[in-house]
């Protein structure tokens, strides 16, 4: 408790609009340097990364939006709009430090390192998929770049992030958590739990919300009435920034600080980046039926990766002849990759009954052994193209 | 009659409700202008009005908190839960609070207004996550109904009189057949009286017994064993909870054989329970033991869904191994 | 959206300092009027009806939490401390309004017009018990004076009451609901959902948040890091205020405008009560295991209902001898109500499947007709002294 | 050996967890400086420190959320929920999250360092929301693993075990008999193995089967059916998920006849599930249907407790209907 309590002799009610929460923004539309802003520090390798995995990233949405259109997949969802709000903050971690994400931050996991064939491996449910194939595309993970594996249930993350950040103090490294999630995902319960315990323990975590105006067909102001999310965070006594999530500058920024924050104080903070999803919600989605074009053409012409792009011009860090190569080697890694991942076998049959315990138990592999015997029966009914999900069953609105 | 879809049926449902009764309220996520993922309350809003169709923050909690509110003030409320893998969140707010609202305050108070639908089941390339089916999680819990239609004509009928029911229920939608299950549906409202069992095909051999998408699959095993000159008698639970002991035994105590088939993981699973009662109930009649035909005891797999399956080569392999004990 | 968005160009983190939460303050430690602070509305009729029921719980929860030693019942808690907090509140309100309260309220219910007798029907589980014997002492309700039956789970009213008041404004009627809860169970995901879907669907719901200082043996410093309950409302959108939980003027006056608040804008509003639990948790706890007995004095001059009483005296409003006169004459009533109901038999075994279902169905039917041939072969062991709960199986830690 | 009580013996086993590995942290509400409602965490946290006994606010999804995380990050994490009926909050952190965790990552991360402690079941006039037995939700979901002691010394073996196993444990502890149930515990170190049942009394005529404080009822029924001629063999399950099928297949291939007790409402409670895989691996030593003595299906009562729950009386009348079928 150490806002000043001063007193007053007649009810007055405070207000949403007695807390204003700035936005921070470095580089105006056209990528150059807003007069007032301070352009953070940093050096040409992290900037041409950050930006290769920006534009990577969108071609493997375009790519994979294609793909599935093409029934080669069964299910994707892209990032499209908030590349600079994952890119630029995940940027500004260290890769020992733990991502716990909620589906739309595969451009954190490229950042990290993952290969083309890696969310291949994933998106195809083949026999190298680290999930052995048993969640939907998109839910990726990685130990060995701590990567959190995803779970589509909403918000569970949040508390889980707040336990993972304490392990990490108290085992005394210099490491902390990055968590992810939606203004949507910010409505369950989780979130109220995850936010108050990570302050009440003091726990190194950073959340990163992605505000991006839509959760599905549900736009904000059916979402809350308050404003966005960072003054939620005032209210749990954790230090809150609100950033332009379309500026890479003003996240990495807000990103790095919040970093050096969370470990030097051993408390959580909140990164607020305000985006737009610029595509549907997912390839079962289709945002025509709740939403203007107009309104989606006001934010198209906010590309980040655009911004970034006009910024590292200006640099000399960057040619448009670069650009163009690099984009093209991008889709032809990506449809190769599609390519010969999409030819590997399933996992095995035996991964049915594994990892449900540490050792499987007597009735799992009984159960697994008459599965066996069954299918045995039916040689041709089972099991007949085992690399494929049967995507004709899967319906069309699936979220 | 027009033939509609199951899901059809549903959005039928709830329009014939909400036009009959100014008191039913639809809320949930997407529920709204968008008429939610599956599309169940298309056109609802645009008919009926934001305040009475509407779509709420993503909180499965708060919509099961706030309908049970709704429904004790006396408002009809009829909340959706996007997938059933994600009333999870709102387990205690059922399970706590709706089943126990009305035995708690002596009759006071009731939140008997309320109904939660939600899809639910496999076969969609859902996963762990867009794929469970909880029903007996919730047939565990004194105070709930528990509801689930198979067809068409079933899922408007027994919504209707879901909505209508003086305590709460818990209507599970079987998603996989939302489309391919049509039927001859009536425009007009009509209901199917909970707690009742539908025998759908007589027979004298065995009794195969499920509900939901799962009819399908012990439909086509019974046409399987017919050719193997086995009649088997089908039967449709439909309610859960309470479910209808008495047409069971009955069955049971003709055919002396049982097979009861869910998706969901055995064990802990409602066939246990039918099971249980079964052997308690036609001890003497029973000439094989009882066969529960599930999911496994795994979480829900992707790629070996087909697999995983309890389906009706499974169901057909079983009713064999009853008829030859 | 309604806060100004102002944009800066450096990162600045936004902190709990940013906000100050005043807190309405109108009586003094000594019952006068607080210098700039303006007396509320009230009139005798209503300052001795808050007063007297004020002074009705103090005695009901003393003579009851020796009923408790003696082994009369199995379980109380009291409010004491915080009968301002209670008492003012719900003085704000009509009739016709809703209450969902927590479990510490019983001075709203008396309010309401509760009878000793009622209490004690609740309290001693017997015949005429509303909820029929079957939940634990303090789980008070009634249909007729609009109080909602008790439930032990923390918060899970809150979303209720959000919900019911959306019933309300639906009606058409002039009504509102009132929801109680304490600080600790605001740390529940359910107080999220239920505050944001309050404040975006436009419920007219009134939170009252008793802030006592402790939830069982935890203290405030380890249920949340923020500056209490009320800053939370901002970032929910709603309209919030702070009181003088000990100070019934300040308590009433933010009432009534909460009230109207609420009507008026078809919108939920909280109501912080600043105040202390002065005695245990409940009769299963005893404080000296976590808290100081000089924290507990310093609270203890601050009483409420000593407060009040020194301003009704200035008023001209009551005199010591009527203090004294009442106070006698709630004693009798409350030791004779025990007396009396304490005779009274246990609700009907027949009761034991009745409103689990509207209709008890026929497995429950067949259940009970199980039971009673059961009871029938060991006559002397069920029932044997139906109007008791058995108090000796009851443990002592019991929360 | 010194004498102690169920109570106490958790204390000893959480003591003896902390002081052996120093990744063991003890969280909940009211646990620390105050040692819990109950005490059970009593002086852990002056002797570890707040940061490995501490409060928790009050939040149950939060609590187990948490743990979550610090059981992936590789703490071993012992979370209490004041009282079992106060679970159903965490519901989906258990059931979607501390489940499935290992199994949807591809085993690249668990949570199998969790272990959940909480007080459960009837007998104190603790009403609806003070005397739950939830044990069958939880022994539907395939990854958890489920375990209640009877005895002060189970209690301190079995949490042991639970707390070092490699798979999240509910650990449900029976409040009724805390400090009632007192015996000899070593002051050591030790360990009882998880998924095996406890043969308790060995018997000819009927198994009686149960766990937790129900064990006291069956003990005592056993001693009246002796005293009419009936040997009962009482079997002490411990285990629930995954289950000591075995054991209770040989025993009942021996009697003949098998009661399962629990106070837990009849429909879909666990007893469902274990009459179900005994009457088909048993169907043809079976004598008498499996009999089910349980508590009602209703919201558990406060004055007519002692009616509802299923005593020894019940269970010696269920041995009589048993054995004279
Ligand atoms: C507990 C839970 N409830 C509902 C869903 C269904 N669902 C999937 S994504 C989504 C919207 C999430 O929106 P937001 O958090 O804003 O993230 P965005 O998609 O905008 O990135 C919903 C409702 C879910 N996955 N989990
Ligand atoms: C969901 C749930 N969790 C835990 C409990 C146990 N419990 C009962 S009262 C209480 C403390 C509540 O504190 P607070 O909300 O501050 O109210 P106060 O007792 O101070 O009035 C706890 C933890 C409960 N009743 N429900
Ligand atoms: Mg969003
Ligand atoms: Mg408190």
């Amino acid at each position: 408790m150490t806002a000043k309590a001063n007193v007053i002799g007649v009810p007055r009610f405070t207000e949403i609009t007695d807390l204003t929460i700035p936005t921070l923004s470095i580089l105006d539309a056209e990528g150059k340097l807003r007069k007032d802003a301070h352009e953070p520090l940093i050096n040409k390798a992290t900037a041409m990364k950050i930006y290769q995995d920006m534009a990577y990233i969108r071609i493997l949405d375009e790519r994979m939006v294609a793909a599935q259109r093409q029934g080669r997949l069964s299910f994707y969802l892209t990032c499209t709009g908030e590349e600079a709000s994952v890119v630029g903050s995940i940027a500004g971690f260290k890769s020992h430090d733990m991502v716990m994400s909620q589906y739309r931050e595969q451009a954190a996991l490229r950042y990290r390192g993952f290969s083309s064939e890696q969310f291949m491996n994933q998106l195809l449910s083949n026999d190298l998929d680290f999930g052995k194939g048993r969640q939907m595309p998109i839910h990726y993970g990685s130990r060995e770049l701590n990567y959190m594996t995803i779970s589509s249930t909403l918000a569970t993350q949040i508390p889980q992030a707040a336990g993972y950040a304490y392990g990490q103090k108290l085992s005394g490294k210099d490491a902390c958590t990055i968590c992810y999630f939606g203004e949507g995902a910010a409505s369950e319960g989780d979130f109220h739990a995850g936010l108050n315990m990570a302050a009440v323990s003091n726990c190194p975590v950073v959340f990163v919300v992605r505000n991006n105006g839509y959760a599905i067909s549900t736009p904000t102001s059916e979402q809350f009435s308050g404003d966005g999310i960072a003054p939620r965070g005032i209210g749990y006594g954790i230090s809150s920034i609100r950033v332009d999530g379309n500026d890479i500058l003003a996240v990495y920024a807000a990103s790095v600080e919040a970093r050096k924050l969370a470990l030097e104080k051993n408390a959580p903070v909140i990164v607020e980046t305000m985006s737009y999803r610029l595509g549907a919600h997912s390839t079962s989605d289709d945002p025509t039926n709740y939403r203007s074009s107009a309104e989606e053409d006001v934010w198209r012409k906010k590309d980040p990766i655009l911004r970034m792009k006009n910024w590292m011009l200006d640099k000399g860090w960057w040619s448009d002849q670069q650009d163009h190569q690099l984009k093209a080697q991008y889709k032809k890694e990506i449809l190769d990759a599609l390519k010969s991942q999409e030819k590997r076998p399933s996992p095995s049959i035996s991964e049915l009954i594994t990892d449900v315990y540490k050792t499987p138990p007597a009735h799992l592999q009984k159960q697994y052994k008459d599965l066996l015997s069954h299918i045995d029966k039916y040689p041709d009914h089972y099991l007949p193209n085992p690399n494929k999900v049967d995507h004709q069953t899967a319906l069309t609105q699936f979220n | 009659m027009p033939q509609i879809n199951l899901l059809q049926a549903v959005n039928s449902a709830l329009d014939t409700a909400m036009a009959s009764d100014q008191r039913v309220i639809c809320l949930g996520e997407d529920i709204g202008e968008f008429g939610g993922v599956f599309r169940a309350t298309s056109k609802l809003q645009e008919k009926y009005g934001k305040q009475r169709c509407f779509n709420t923050p993503i909180t499965e909690q708060g919509i099961v908190g706030f309908s049970i509110g709704l429904a004790a003030q006396g408002s009809v409320a009829v909340a959706e839960i996007q997938f059933a893998d994600y009333i999870f969140p709102a387990f205690d707010q059922i399970v706590n609070e709706a089943a126990k609202f009305r035995y708690r305050s002596g009759d006071q108070f009731s939140c008997g207004g309320l109904t939660i639908r939600t899809p639910y089941g496999g076969g969609i390339a859902g996963g762990l996550y867009h794929s469970q089916s909880p029903e007996a999680y919730f047939c565990h819990t004194p105070g709930l109904k528990v509801v689930i239609p198979s067809t068409a004509y079933q899922a408007k009928g027994l919504l209707l009189a879901s909505i209508r029911d003086p305590d709460p229920v818990i209507f599970f939608e079987p998603k996989a057949i939302y489309r391919a299950e049509v039927g001859e549906v009536p425009d007009q409202d009509y209901e199917i009286p909970l707690g009742i069992a539908e025998v759908v095909t007589r027979g004298t051999d065995v009794t195969l017994l499920g509900w939901g998408a799962q009819m399908h699959q012990l439909h086509r095993a019974a046409k399987m064993a017919l050719e193997d000159g086995i009649q088997c008698e089908v039967i449709d639970l439909r309610t859960l909870l309470p479910w209808d002991l008495e047409t069971i035994v009955a069955s049971v105590n003709k055919t002396g054989r049982l097979i009861v088939s869910h998706e969901a993981p055995r064990t802990g699973g409602f066939a246990g329970e039918i099971a249980a009662a079964i052997q308690e109930e036609c001890f003497l009649s029973l000439e094989s033991p009882i066969i529960r035909v599930t999911g496994m005891d795994t979480p829900f797999p992707l790629v070996f869904e087909k697999e995983y399956l309890p389906d009706y080569l499974k169901v057909y392999e079983a009713i064999k191994q009853s008829v030859n004990f």
